[in-house]
C-alpha cells in the first residue's frame, strides 16, 4: 500500500468519521445511536490499522486492537445491556431542533477546518488534513452533549468525543506513547463503568434518565 | 540594659510584653487567675513605660530597626520618630488609665470571658503600638488589621445580643474596606517600583495626579477608621457595644491611630501637600463635626452619645489638620505647623477626656445597669467621685477653660485667624467659616454635656425602682476604677494647664515632619504663657486663669461668709410653688434635644409617635435615623445585591447550559488565538 | 525510592481498604496510610531540597522544588483530613447517613484519590498527568454521590460530565503538544516528558502551542474551577461528604492549577511573550469577581466556601498569569495557605453541620457558645480566608496585589472591590453562625479539631514569619515557573 | 507687664467693675421706667436688693448637691475674671494676656454651663426647662459672638483685646464697614446673652417665656444675691467689650494715672448712653417667641460673617 493510497484511505475514513458524527447529531433513536458509535469505533480502528501498517509503528497495532476491543465491542455491548436493563428505548429528545443543530454543526466544521489549516501545513504525516476533521468531530460531539436531554446520549456524546481525540492522536501524530494510550483507555473503561453505575443510581432516585430532573442545584 | 535604653527597643519590648500578657491570659488556670489578678495591672505598667519611651523619643533623632519577621523581601521595619513617639505616649498614657480601670471593672467576669477579654484587650494594645512603630507597608497593614480584628472580638464580647452582632459586622466590614483603600494607597505611592518600605515611599516623587489619588485613598481609608462622615456609620454602633474600658480604648486611642496614619501618609510619605487636599479635609471635617454633635444631642443612650461625640471630635481634629494642609499648600509652613499642632493636641486631649467619659459611663453601667439617660438621675448622690471625674471630662470636652479641650480648640481658632496671610480670596474667607462651625460645635457640645450631666448625675432618679437595681445597690466605682478615672482626669488638668510644654513637644514633631515649626517668638515665651505666634497676637495662660478664678471665687466665698452669716435651711424644692413635682416632671434626654430637633429638623430622619388627646396611657416615642443609611449604605448594598442577582442568573442548574458555557469559552478562545 | 513509596502507599492503601474498608479500624488504617505517604513525602522533600531536581524510572517521574512542594502539601493535608474524617465518618455512620459498604468505598477511594494526585504531580509525562487527573475525577465522583441523595447524585453527575468533557479538551491539547514536540524531539517516549519539553521549549511551533494552550487551559481550567467553567464545583463541594470537600478544595484544585502552570511555562517559552499569562489573568480576574458576587447569595455553608475556593483559585491563576518571581512566589504561598485554611474551614464546617443537622446557614447559630473550638475555628478560619492579617492568606494577597499594582495597575481596583464584596458576604454569613444563642446537639464522637488549629497556626505563622528554608524552597519553585 | 502700677490698675479696675456693675443695671431700669412712662425706681435699687438678699437665710432644697451650692460662687468668679480682663479703664493690664477674646467667650460659656447644671440639680420641671433654653440661646449666640470678635481680630491682627483696643483707639479715624456689621450683630448678641428683651424678659416669671429666671428659681438669699450680682457684672462686661471694640476712644494705658480721670469720664458717658440705649431698645421691641430666637441669633451670626467677609473684600 503506497503512501498516497493509504493517505487517501485515511482521508476517506476521516470523512466517514465526520459523517457519523453528523449522523449522531441528528439521530433520534438511542439504539441507532449506539450502533453509530460502534461504527465510529470501527472506522477509528481501520484508520489506526492503516496508519500502523503504513508507518510500521508497532504500538499502533496495539492501539488499534484496544480500540476495537473497547469501542467497537465492549462499550457498545455494555450500553446495549444497560438500556436493556433500564428499558430505555424511547426516542431521543433534543433541546434545539435537529435542522438548527445541523446548521450549527456545519458552522463548527468550517471553523475547525479554518483553525486546523495552518497547523496542517506543518504536519509531515501522511494524513495532514485529518487534524481538522478530528477537531471538527470533537466539537460536534461536544455540541451533541449540549443539545441532548437524556443521560445516555450525553454519555455517548462523550465517548464519541473520545473517539475524535483518538483519531487526532493517531492521524496527526502516529499515536501517543503506548503507556499514555493504555492509561487513556483505562480511564475510558472505568469511566464507562462509572457511567453505568450512575445510570442505575439516577434511575433509582428519579425514575428516569432525563437530566431535566437534575436541575435542582442552582442559584436563586 | 542597652536594649531598654533605646526608646525604640523599649517600645518594642512593651508591645511584646502586651502580647505576652495576652498569651498568658489564655493559660488555663483556676478561674483565670492570671487574667483576673495580674493581666491588667501589668498592662498598666507597660503602658506607663511606653509613655516614658514615647516622651523620650520625641526629643531624639528618628531611630530605625529591622526585625527578621514578615515577608522575605520585606522584613518588618520599625521606626520611631517624634510623631510616632508622640502617639506612643498617647497610647501609653491613656491605656494606663484604662487598664487600671479595667483591672477593677472586669473583676467579676466569668473565667472564660475574662481570659478572652484579657487576651483580646492586650493584643489590641500591642497592635496599636505596632501600627505606630511600623515603617513598612506590610507590617503596617498587619498591625492595622490585627487591631481591627482584636477590637472586633472585643466589641462582640456580648455577642448574644443581635444589635451587638450587627454592630460588630458593620465595624469590621467598614474597617476592612478602609484597609483595602489604604493598601491601594500604598500601591499608588510606591508608583510601580515595588518597594514598600516607608523610606522608599517617602523618597518617591509622585506626579500630582497620582499624589492626589494617593491622598484621596489615604483619606478614605483612614477616615473610615476615624469615623468621619459618611463612613462613620459603624462608630455609634460599635463603640457602645463594647465593654466600657474597650469603648474607651477604641474612642480614645484607636481612632487616633487613624489620625496618626493620615498624618504619617499625607505629610510624611506623600509629601508636597496641596491646598486643595486641605479644602477637602476641611469640608469633610466641618461636616463631621456638625453631624457628630447634632446626632449626639439626639441620643439618650449614654455610650452612643459619647460615640457620636467621638465623631464630632474627629471632625475637629480634621479641621485643624485641614487648615494646616491649606497653609502648607500655599507655602506658609509656620501657620501650617500651628494647625498641625492644634490637630495633634486635640488628638491627645480627646483621647484623655473621651476615655475618661467612657470610663465614667462604664461605672454608671456597672452600678445601675443603665445606659439609657432617660432612666437615670441623681447619681451624684450615690457616686460622688465618679460624678466629679465625669464633670471634669464633661467640662473638658465642652471646651471650657481652663481644661484641656479648650486649649486645642483655641489653637485651632488661632490657626484659622491666620487666614489673612493667604492670597487666595475664597480660601481666605472660608477658613474663618470653618472656624465658625467649630464654635458652633463647641457650644452644642456644651449643651449636650449639660444634658448628660444634668440628667444622669443631677436631678432625681427617673426610673421606677423595678427598672434599676434597688437604690442601696448603687455604689460608687471601686478603687481601681476610681484610680483610672483620676489618672485621666488629672490628664485633663495637666494638658489644660501646662500646654506650653506640650506645645514644645509638638513643635518638635512638626519640625520633624515638615521641617518647619512655630516662629521663634512663640517658643521663647515661658511656661506660663501659651503663645502660638507672638505675644501681641494672642496668648493664653491657663494657670493664671485658674489661679485668678479660684482666688476670686474663694475670695467671694470668704467675704460672703465673713461679712454675712452662713445660715442654711433645707426644705422641699420650691418649683414655683407647684405641688405636683415628681421625678417624671423633669426633663428627659429626648426633651432636652427638642429645640435642636426643631431647628435642625431637616437633618434628621425622625420617627415620632405622639400620644393622642384621649390616650389612656400616653407614651411619646422617638427614633432618629441616620440619613446616610438611606442615600449611601443601603443603595450600595442594593447595588451589590442587584449585580449578584444578575450574575446568579448564570447558574441555572442546567447541565446543557453549563456545557454550553465551556463550549462557548473554547470557541471564543480559539477565535481569539486565531 | 521515596517516589515509589509516595505513590505506592496510597495505592496499596486503596487496594487494602477496598477489601477491609468497612471494618471498625478502617479509619485508623486510612490515617496510617496517609501518614506513611506524608513520611515518604517528607523524605522526598528533604532529598530534593538537598540534592536538587531528580528523575526516576527512565525519566517517567521527576521531582523539582515546584512539584515536591505540592507533594508535601498534598500529603500533609491528606493526612490531616484523614485524621478529621475518622470521627467525622463515624458520626455520619452513627447518624445513619452511611453504611459499612459505603464506608469501604469511601476509604478506598480516598486513598486512590491521593494516589492519582500524587501521580499527577510526580509524573514527568504529560499524558500520564492527564490520565491521573482524569483518574482523580473518577475516584472522587463516587465520593460526591456517596450519600445517594437526589442532590448528591445530581452534583456528582454534573461533576462527572463537566469535568470529563473539560478534561477531554485537555487531551486534545496534549495531543497538539505532542504534535509540536514530536517535530523537535522525535516520536516516542521523550516527546511528552516535561523535562525534555522544557529544554526545547524555545523551538516548539508557536501556532500549535498557542492552540494547545487554549485546549489545555479550558481542560485543566475546568478542574481548577475557573469561571465560566466552574459550574460543577459548588455542587460537588456542597453535596459530597465534608472530608471530600476539604480535599477537593484544598488539593485537587491545586493539582489542576499545577497542570495549567506547567503548560504555561512551556507555552511562554515557545511564544516568547506572555500570551498565556494574559489568558490566565483574564480568567483569574473573572473568577474572582464572579465568585465574590455570588458569595452573598449562598444559603448552603459548604457551597459558599466552594465559591470562596473559586475566588481564591482565581487569585492564584491571576498571580501565576502575571508571572515574575514575586507573583509566582505569592501564587505558591497562596496555594499553601489556601489549602491549609480552606481545609481547616471545611473541618469545622463539617462538625458544625453535624451538630445542627443542616448545611443551611440560616439554621446554624451560636456555635461558639456550645462548642467554642468549632466556633473559634470557623470564625478565625473565615477571617483568615478573607485575607485578614495576621494570617498568611493576607501575606500572599498582599504580594499579589502589590505586584499587580505595578504590573497590571488596571486589575488592582477590580481585585480589591471583589475582595471587599467577598468579605462582606462571607463574614456576614459566618458571624451569625458563630455568635448568638444556640441549641445544638452533642456529637456521638468527640470531633477532631486538632487539625483545624494546627492548620490555622501554620497559616498564622506564615503571616508573620516565613522560615528561610521555606522561602528558599518557594524561590526555587518560583524560578522554575518564572 | 507685671509692674506695680499695672497691678494697681488691675486691682482698681476689678474692684471698680464689681461695684459699678449694679449701677449700670439700675440706670438701665430707671431709663426704661421713664421711657415706659412709669415712675422710676432708684438707680441704687440693685444695691438694696443685693443687701437684702445677703441678709436673708438661705433655703436650699434638701436634695441639692454640692454643685448647686458652689455654682453661685463660680458664676461670680467667672464674671469677675471677665471684668478683670476687658480693658474697661485702661489697656495693658497685667492679667489681660491670660485670656484673649476667645478665652473670654470661654469664660462666659463656663459660667453658662455651671448655671445650667445647677438649674437641673434640684430636679424640678422649671430647672430643666430653663437650662435647656439657656443652652439653646448659648449655642446660637456663641458662634455669632466669635464671628464678631474675629472681625475685630482680623482688623487688628490679634485676638488680644488689648491689642485690638490699642489698634482701634490709637489709629486715625476711619470707617470700617465691617465693624458696622459687627456692631449690629454684637448688639443682638448682647441682648440675647444678657437675658434681655426680645429674647428673654428679666422681669417675668411666666413659665412659657422665662429662661434665665427659670434656672435660678431654687436659689435664695446670698446665693441668689451672688447670681444677680454676677448677672449685673456680665451686662457690664458685655457693654464694656462693646465699647472696647467699637468706641474705644479715651481709654488710658495701665499705669498712666494722668489719663485716668479722662478715661473715667469717657467710660461714664459711654455707659450712660449704652444703658439708655438698652432701655430704649427694650421698650421698642417685643419679646419674641422662643422659637424665633434662633432666627434672631442666626441673623446676628450672619451679620458677623458678613462683617468678616466685608473686611476681606475691602482689604482686597
Amino acid at each position: 500500500m503506497g503512501q498516497s493510497l493509504s493517505s487517501q484511505l485515511v482521508n476517506l475514513l476521516a470523512a466517514f468519521l465526520l459523517l457519523i458524527a453528523f449522523a449522531m447529531l441528528s439521530q433520534r433513536r438511542i439504539l441507532t445511536l449506539i450502533r453509530l458509535f460502534a461504527w465510529q469505533g470501527a472506522a477509528l480502528t481501520a484508520s489506526t490499522l492503516i496508519v500502523a501498517y503504513t508507518t510500521g509503528q508497532v504500538h499502533l497495532y496495539f492501539s488499534a486492537a484496544l480500540t476495537l476491543l473497547l469501542k467497537v465491542l465492549l462499550i457498545p455491548w455494555v450500553l446495549h445491556r444497560l438500556i436493556d436493563r433500564l428499558q430505555i428505548r424511547w426516542d431521543v429528545e433534543t433541546l434545539i431542533n435537529i435542522p438548527a443543530t445541523m446548521l450549527i454543526g456545519i458552522g463548527l466544521v468550517i471553523f475547525a477546518f479554518a483553525l486546523a489549516a495552518p497547523i496542517s501545513e506543518l504536519a509531515n504525516t501522511l494524513t495532514r488534513a485529518t487534524l481538522g476533521i478530528a477537531m471538527a468531530s470533537v466539537l460536534l460531539s461536544f455540541l451533541m452533549m449540549i443539545v441532548r436531554r437524556k443521560a445516555v446520549p450525553q454519555v455517548i456524546g462523550f465517548l464519541a468525543m473520545e473517539n475524535g481525540l483518538f483519531f487526532a492522536a493517531t492521524s496527526a501524530t502516529y499515536g501517543m506513547p503506548l503507556v499514555v494510550e493504555l492509561g487513556v483507555a483505562l480511564d475510558v473503561l472505568v469511566g464507562t463503568f462509572i457511567f453505568g453505575i450512575f445510570f442505575f443510581h439516577i434511575r433509582e432516585q428519579f425514575d428516569s434518565l432525563d437530566i431535566r430532573h437534575m436541575e435542582k442545584l442552582k442559584q436563586d | 540594659m542597652q536594649a531598654v535604653s533605646s526608646p525604640l527597643s523599649g517600645s518594642l519590648i512593651v508591645a511584646a510584653a502586651w502580647v505576652a500578657i495576652a498569651a498568658l491570659s489564655l493559660a488555663p488556670s483556676g478561674n483565670a487567675f492570671f487574667a483576673r489578678k495580674f493581666a491588667f495591672p501589668l498592662g498598666t505598667l507597660a503602658g506607663l513605660a511606653l509613655t516614658a519611651f514615647g516622651l523620650q523619643a520625641i526629643w531624639l533623632a528618628p531611630e530605625q530597626m529591622t526585625l527578621p519577621l514578615g515577608l522575605p523581601d520585606l522584613p518588618f521595619h520599625l521606626r520611631l520618630d517624634p510623631l510616632a513617639g508622640y502617639f506612643l505616649m498617647l497610647l501609653g498614657a491613656v491605656s494606663a488609665g484604662v487598664s487600671i480601670y479595667a483591672a477593677g471593672y472586669f473583676r467579676d467576669e466569668t473565667a472564660g470571658r475574662l481570659a478572652l477579654i484579657a487576651l483580646e484587650y492586650h493584643l489590641f494594645l500591642a497592635s496599636m503600638a505596632l501600627v505606630i512603630l511600623a515603617d513598612d507597608a506590610y507590617l503596617f497593614m498587619v498591625a492595622w488589621e490585627t487591631m481591627a480584628l482584636s477590637s472586633y472580638f472585643l466589641v462582640t464580647t456580648d455577642h448574644k445580643l443581635p444589635a451587638i452582632r450587627s454592630a460588630g459586622f458593620l465595624y469590621l466590614l467598614i474597617a476592612h474596606l478602609g484597609a483595602i483603600a489604604i493598601l491601594l494607597c500604598f500601591g499608588v505611592m510606591s508608583g510601580g517600583r515595588g518597594d514598600y518600605t516607608f523610606d522608599a515611599l517617602r523618597a518617591a516623587e509622585l506626579q500630582p495626579r497620582w499624589a492626589t489619588a494617593a491622598f484621596l485613598l489615604a483619606f478614605f481609608g483612614f477616615g473610615a477608621k476615624a469615623g468621619m462622615i459618611p463612613l462613620h456609620a459603624w462608630l455609634p454602633e460599635a463603640h457602645p457595644a463594647a465593654p466600657s474600658p474597650v469603648s474607651a480604648l477604641m474612642s480614645g486611642i484607636m481612632l487616633k491611630t487613624a489620625i496618626y496614619g493620615m498624618i504619617r501618609v499625607i505629610y510624611d510619605l506623600i509629601g508636597n501637600v496641596r491646598w486643595e487636599w486641605g479644602m477637602v479635609v476641611l469640608a469633610i471635617g466641618a461636616g463631621t463635626t456638625l453631624f457628630g454633635v447634632l446626632y449626639a444631642l439626639m441620643q439618650h443612650d449614654l455610650k452612643r452619645l459619647l460615640a457620636y461625640h467621638s465623631v464630632e471630635n474627629i471632625g475637629i481634629i480634621l479641621l485643624g489638620f485641614g487648615m494646616s494642609m491649606v497653609f502648607v499648600g500655599f507655602g506658609h509652613p509656620a501657620a501650617g505647623a500651628l494647625g498641625l499642632i492644634a490637630a495633634l493636641y486635640h488628638t491627645l486631649n480627646h483621647a484623655v477626656f473621651k476615655a475618661l467619659l467612657f470610663l465614667g459611663a462604664g461605672s454608671i453601667l456597672h452600678a445601675t445597669g443603665l445606659r439609657n439617660l432617660n432612666s437615670m438621675g441623681g447619681l451624684i448622690h450615690k457616686m460622688p467621685q465618679t460624678a466629679f471625674y465625669f464633670l471634669v471630662g464633661a467640662l473638658a470636652i465642652s471646651a471650657l477653660p481652663p481644661l484641656n479641650g479648650f486649649v486645642s480648640e483655641w489653637l485651632t481658632f488661632q490657626t484659622a485667624l491666620q487666614a489673612p496671610i493667604l492670597k487666595n480670596g475664597v480660601v481666605r474667607s472660608l477658613l474663618p467659616l470653618f472656624a465658625a462651625t467649630l464654635a458652633l460645635a463647641g457650644a452644642l457640645t456644651a449643651m449636650c454635656f449639660v444634658k448628660v450631666y444634668g440628667i444622669a448625675f443631677l436631678g432625681r432618679p427617673r426610673a421606677a425602682p423595678t427598672q434599676v437595681q434597688t437604690a442601696q445597690e448603687i455604689h460608687d466605682a471601686g478603687l481601681m476604677e476610681r484610680f483610672g478615672m483620676a489618672w485621666l482626669a488629672a490628664g485633663c488638668f495637666v494638658l489644660g494647664l501646662f500646654p506650653t510644654s506640650f506645645l514644645l513637644m509638638l513643635n518638635r514633631v512638626s519640625v520633624s515632619l515638615t521641617r518647619q515649626g512655630l516662629p521663634e517668638a512663640a517658643l521663647e515665651s515661658n511656661w506660663l504663657w501659651l503663645v502660638p505666634i507672638e505675644p501681641a497676637r494672642a496668648s493664653y495662660s491657663p494657670i493664671v486663669f485658674l489661679i485668678v478664678i479660684v482666688c476670686v471665687t474663694l475670695l467671694t466665698f470668704i467675704l460672703v461668709h465673713r461679712y454675712y452669716h452662713g445660715r442654711v435651711r433645707f426644705s422641699e424644692p420650691w418649683g414655683c410653688g407647684y405641688s405636683e413635682q415628681t421625678a417624671r416632671t423633669q426633663d428627659t434626654a429626648d426633651a432636652f434635644g427638642q429645640p435642636i430637633r426643631h431647628i435642625f429638623g431637616p437633618l434628621y430622619l425622625m420617627q415620632r409617635h405622639m400620644p393622642a388627646a384621649d390616650d389612656a396611657a400616653p407614651r411619646f416615642s422617638l427614633k432618629i435615623h441616620d440619613r446616610h443609611w438611606y442615600w449611601l449604605y443601603l443603595p450600595i448594598a442594593r447595588l451589590t445585591e442587584y449585580v449578584s442577582s444578575k450574575i446568579a442568573l448564570l447558574q441555572q442548574g442546567k447541565i446543557s447550559i453549563y456545557l454550553l458555557y465551556s463550549f462557548l469559552t473554547l470557541i471564543a478562545l480559539l477565535i481569539f488565538v486565531r | 525510592m521515596e517516589i515509589a513509596l509516595v505513590l505506592g502507599a496510597p495505592l496499596l492503601g486503596g487496594l487494602l481498604l477496598a477489601l477491609v474498608g468497612h471494618k471498625r479500624w478502617a479509619p485508623e488504617l486510612n490515617a496510617a496510610m496517609s501518614l506513611v505517604t506524608l513520611g515518604a513525602a517528607a523524605m522526598l522533600t528533604g532529598r530534593v531540597i538537598a540534592d536538587g531536581p531528580m528523575t526516576a524510572m527512565e525519566e517517567q517521574f521527576f521531582v523539582d522544588p515546584f512539584n515536591v512542594f505540592l507533594v508535601a502539601l498534598t500529603a500533609f493535608v491528606g493526612f490531616t483530613t484523614a485524621l478529621f474524617s475518622r470521627p467525622y465518618m463515624r458520626i455520619e455512620e452513627h447518624h445513619g447517613r452511611l453504611n459499612a459498604a459505603r464506608l469501604r468505598l469511601y476509604h478506598s477511594m480516598y486513598q486512590l484519590f491521593s494516589f492519582t494526585m500524587m501521580l499527577c504531580l510526580l509524573s514527568n509525562n504529560v499524558g500520564i498527568l492527564w490520565v491521573a487527573l482524569e483518574g482523580a475525577t473518577l475516584s472522587t465522583v463516587l465520593l460526591v454521590s456517596l450519600y445517594r441523595t437526589p442532590a448528591s447524585l445530581e452534583a456528582a453527575w454534573k461533576y462527572f460530565i463537566l469535568c470529563s468533557v473539560g478534561i477531554a479538551q485537555a487531551l486534545f491539547g496534549v495531543i497538539l503538544l505532542y504534535f509540536a514536540a514530536e517535530k523537535v524531539l522525535g516520536a516516542g517516549g521523550t516527546a511528552l516528558l516535561w523535562t525534555h519539553l522544557y529544554q526545547v521549549r524555545g523551538q516548539l511551533e508557536p501556532t500549535v502551542l498557542s492552540l494547545a494552550f487554549v485546549f489545555l487551559l479550558v481542560g485543566f481550567g475546568t478542574k481548577v474551577g475557573l469561571v465560566p467553567l466552574h459550574n460543577w464545583l459548588p455542587d460537588a463541594h456542597a453535596e459530597g461528604p465534608t472530608p471530600v470537600s476539604a480535599v477537593l478544595s484544598g488539593l485537587l484544585l491545586n493539582v489542576a492549577l499545577y497542570a495549567v502552570v506547567r503548560s504555561k511555562v512551556l507555552v511562554d517559552g515557545a511564544l516568547g511573550h506572555n500570551f498565556s499569562g494574559g489568558l490566565m489573568m483574564g480568567f483569574g480576574l473573572l473568577s474572582v469577581v464572579v465568585a465574590a458576587f455570588l458569595l452573598s447569595r449562598q444559603k448552603d455553608i459548604k457551597r459558599m466556601f466552594a465559591y470562596s475556593s473559586i475566588e481564591h483559585m482565581g487569585i492564584m491563576t491571576f498571580a501565576f498569569g502575571m508571572g515574575g518571581p514575586v507573583a509566582a512566589f505569592a501564587g505558591l504561598l497562596h496555594m499553601t495557605v489556601h489549602s491549609l485554611t480552606k481545609s481547616a474551614i471545611f473541618f469545622t464546617v463539617g462538625h458544625a453541620t453535624q451538630k445542627t443537622g443542616t448545611q443551611n446557614m440560616a439554621d446554624i447559630r451560636g456555635l461558639i457558645e456550645q462548642s467554642p473550638a468549632i466556633g473559634w475555628g470557623l470564625i478565625l478560619g473565615s477571617l483568615a480566608i478573607l485575607g485578614m492579617p495576621p494570617f498568611g492568606v493576607f501575606t500572599s494577597e498582599f504580594m499579589v496585589l502589590t505586584t499587580a499594582m505595578h504590573e497590571q495597575p488596571w486589575a488592582t481596583p477590580v481585585l480589591l472591590v471583589a475582595l471587599g464584596v467577598a468579605f462582606a458576604a462571607i463574614f456576614g454569613k459566618v458571624q451569625p453562625m458563630v455568635f448568638g444563642e444556640t441549641n445544638l446537639r452533642r456529637l456521638p464522637h468527640p470531633p477532631a479539631l486538632v487539625p483545624v488549629f494546627v492548620h490555622l497556626a501554620i497559616v498564622l505563622m506564615l503571616g508573620l514569619y516565613i522560615p528561610p528554608y521555606l522561602v528558599d524552597w518557594y524561590r526555587q519553585a518560583a524560578a522554575l515557573i518564572g | 507687664m507685671t509692674d506695680a502700677p499695672g497691678i494697681a490698675f488691675q486691682i482698681l479696675q476689678s474692684v471698680f467693675v464689681v461695684f459699678a456693675a449694679p449701677l449700670l443695671l439700675g440706670w438701665a431700669n430707671q431709663c426704661r421706667a421713664w421711657l415706659q412712662n412709669r415712675s422710676a425706681p432708684s438707680i441704687l435699687l440693685p444695691y438694696y436688693t443685693l443687701a437684702k438678699l445677703f441678709h436673708k437665710d438661705a433655703v436650699i432644697a434638701s436634695n441639692a448637691s454640692p454643685l448647686f451650692r458652689i455654682t453661685p460662687y463660680v458664676l461670680f468668679g467667672c464674671m469677675w475674671l471677665a471684668a478683670g480682663i476687658v480693658p474697661v479703664l485702661a489697656t495693658d493690664l497685667p492679667f489681660a494676656p491670660a485670656a484673649d477674646i476667645i478665652a473670654l467667650v470661654g469664660v462666659f460659656a463656663l459660667a453658662r454651663v455651671f448655671s445650667a447644671l445647677a438649674a437641673m440639680d434640684i430636679g424640678t420641671s422649671f430647672g430643666g426647662l430653663g437650662a435647656r433654653r439657656e443652652m439653646l440661646i448659648g449655642f446660637l449666640a456663641e458662634p455669632a459672638m466669635l464671628m464678631i470678635l474675629f472681625t475685630a481680630a482680623f482688623i487688628s491682627g490679634s485676638t488680644q483685646l488689648n491689642t485690638i483696643v490699642e489698634t482701634l483707639a490709637r489709629r486715625e479715624f476711619a470707617i470700617y464697614p465691617s465693624l458696622a456689621f459687627a456692631a449690629v450683630a454684637f448688639l443682638m448678641v448682647l441682648l440675647a446673652e444678657n437675658a434681655r428683651i426680645p429674647i428673654d424678659n428679666p422681669t417675668t416669671h411666666l413659665e412659657l417665656t422665662m429662661v434665665h429666671e427659670a434656672m435660678i428659681l431654687e436659689y435664695s438669699a446670698r446665693h441668689l444675691a451672688l447670681i444677680e450680682w454676677a448677672v449685673a457684672i456680665k451686662l457690664f462686661a458685655y457693654t464694656t467689650i462693646g465699647i472696647a471694640l467699637f468706641v474705644p476712644w479715651g481709654i488710658a494705658a495701665a499705669g498712666d494715672w494722668g489719663a485716668l480721670p479722662l478715661a473715667f469720664a469717657a467710660l461714664a458717658a459711654k455707659l450712660a448712653l449704652a444703658g439708655a440705649g438698652l432701655a430704649f431698645l427694650e421698650t421698642l421691641l417685643a419679646k419674641l417667641r422662643l422659637f424665633l430666637a434662633p432666627e434672631f441669633l442666626s441673623t446676628a451670626f450672619l451679620l458677623g460673617v458678613l462683617g468678616m467677609l466685608t473686611h476681606f473684600l475691602m482689604q482686597g
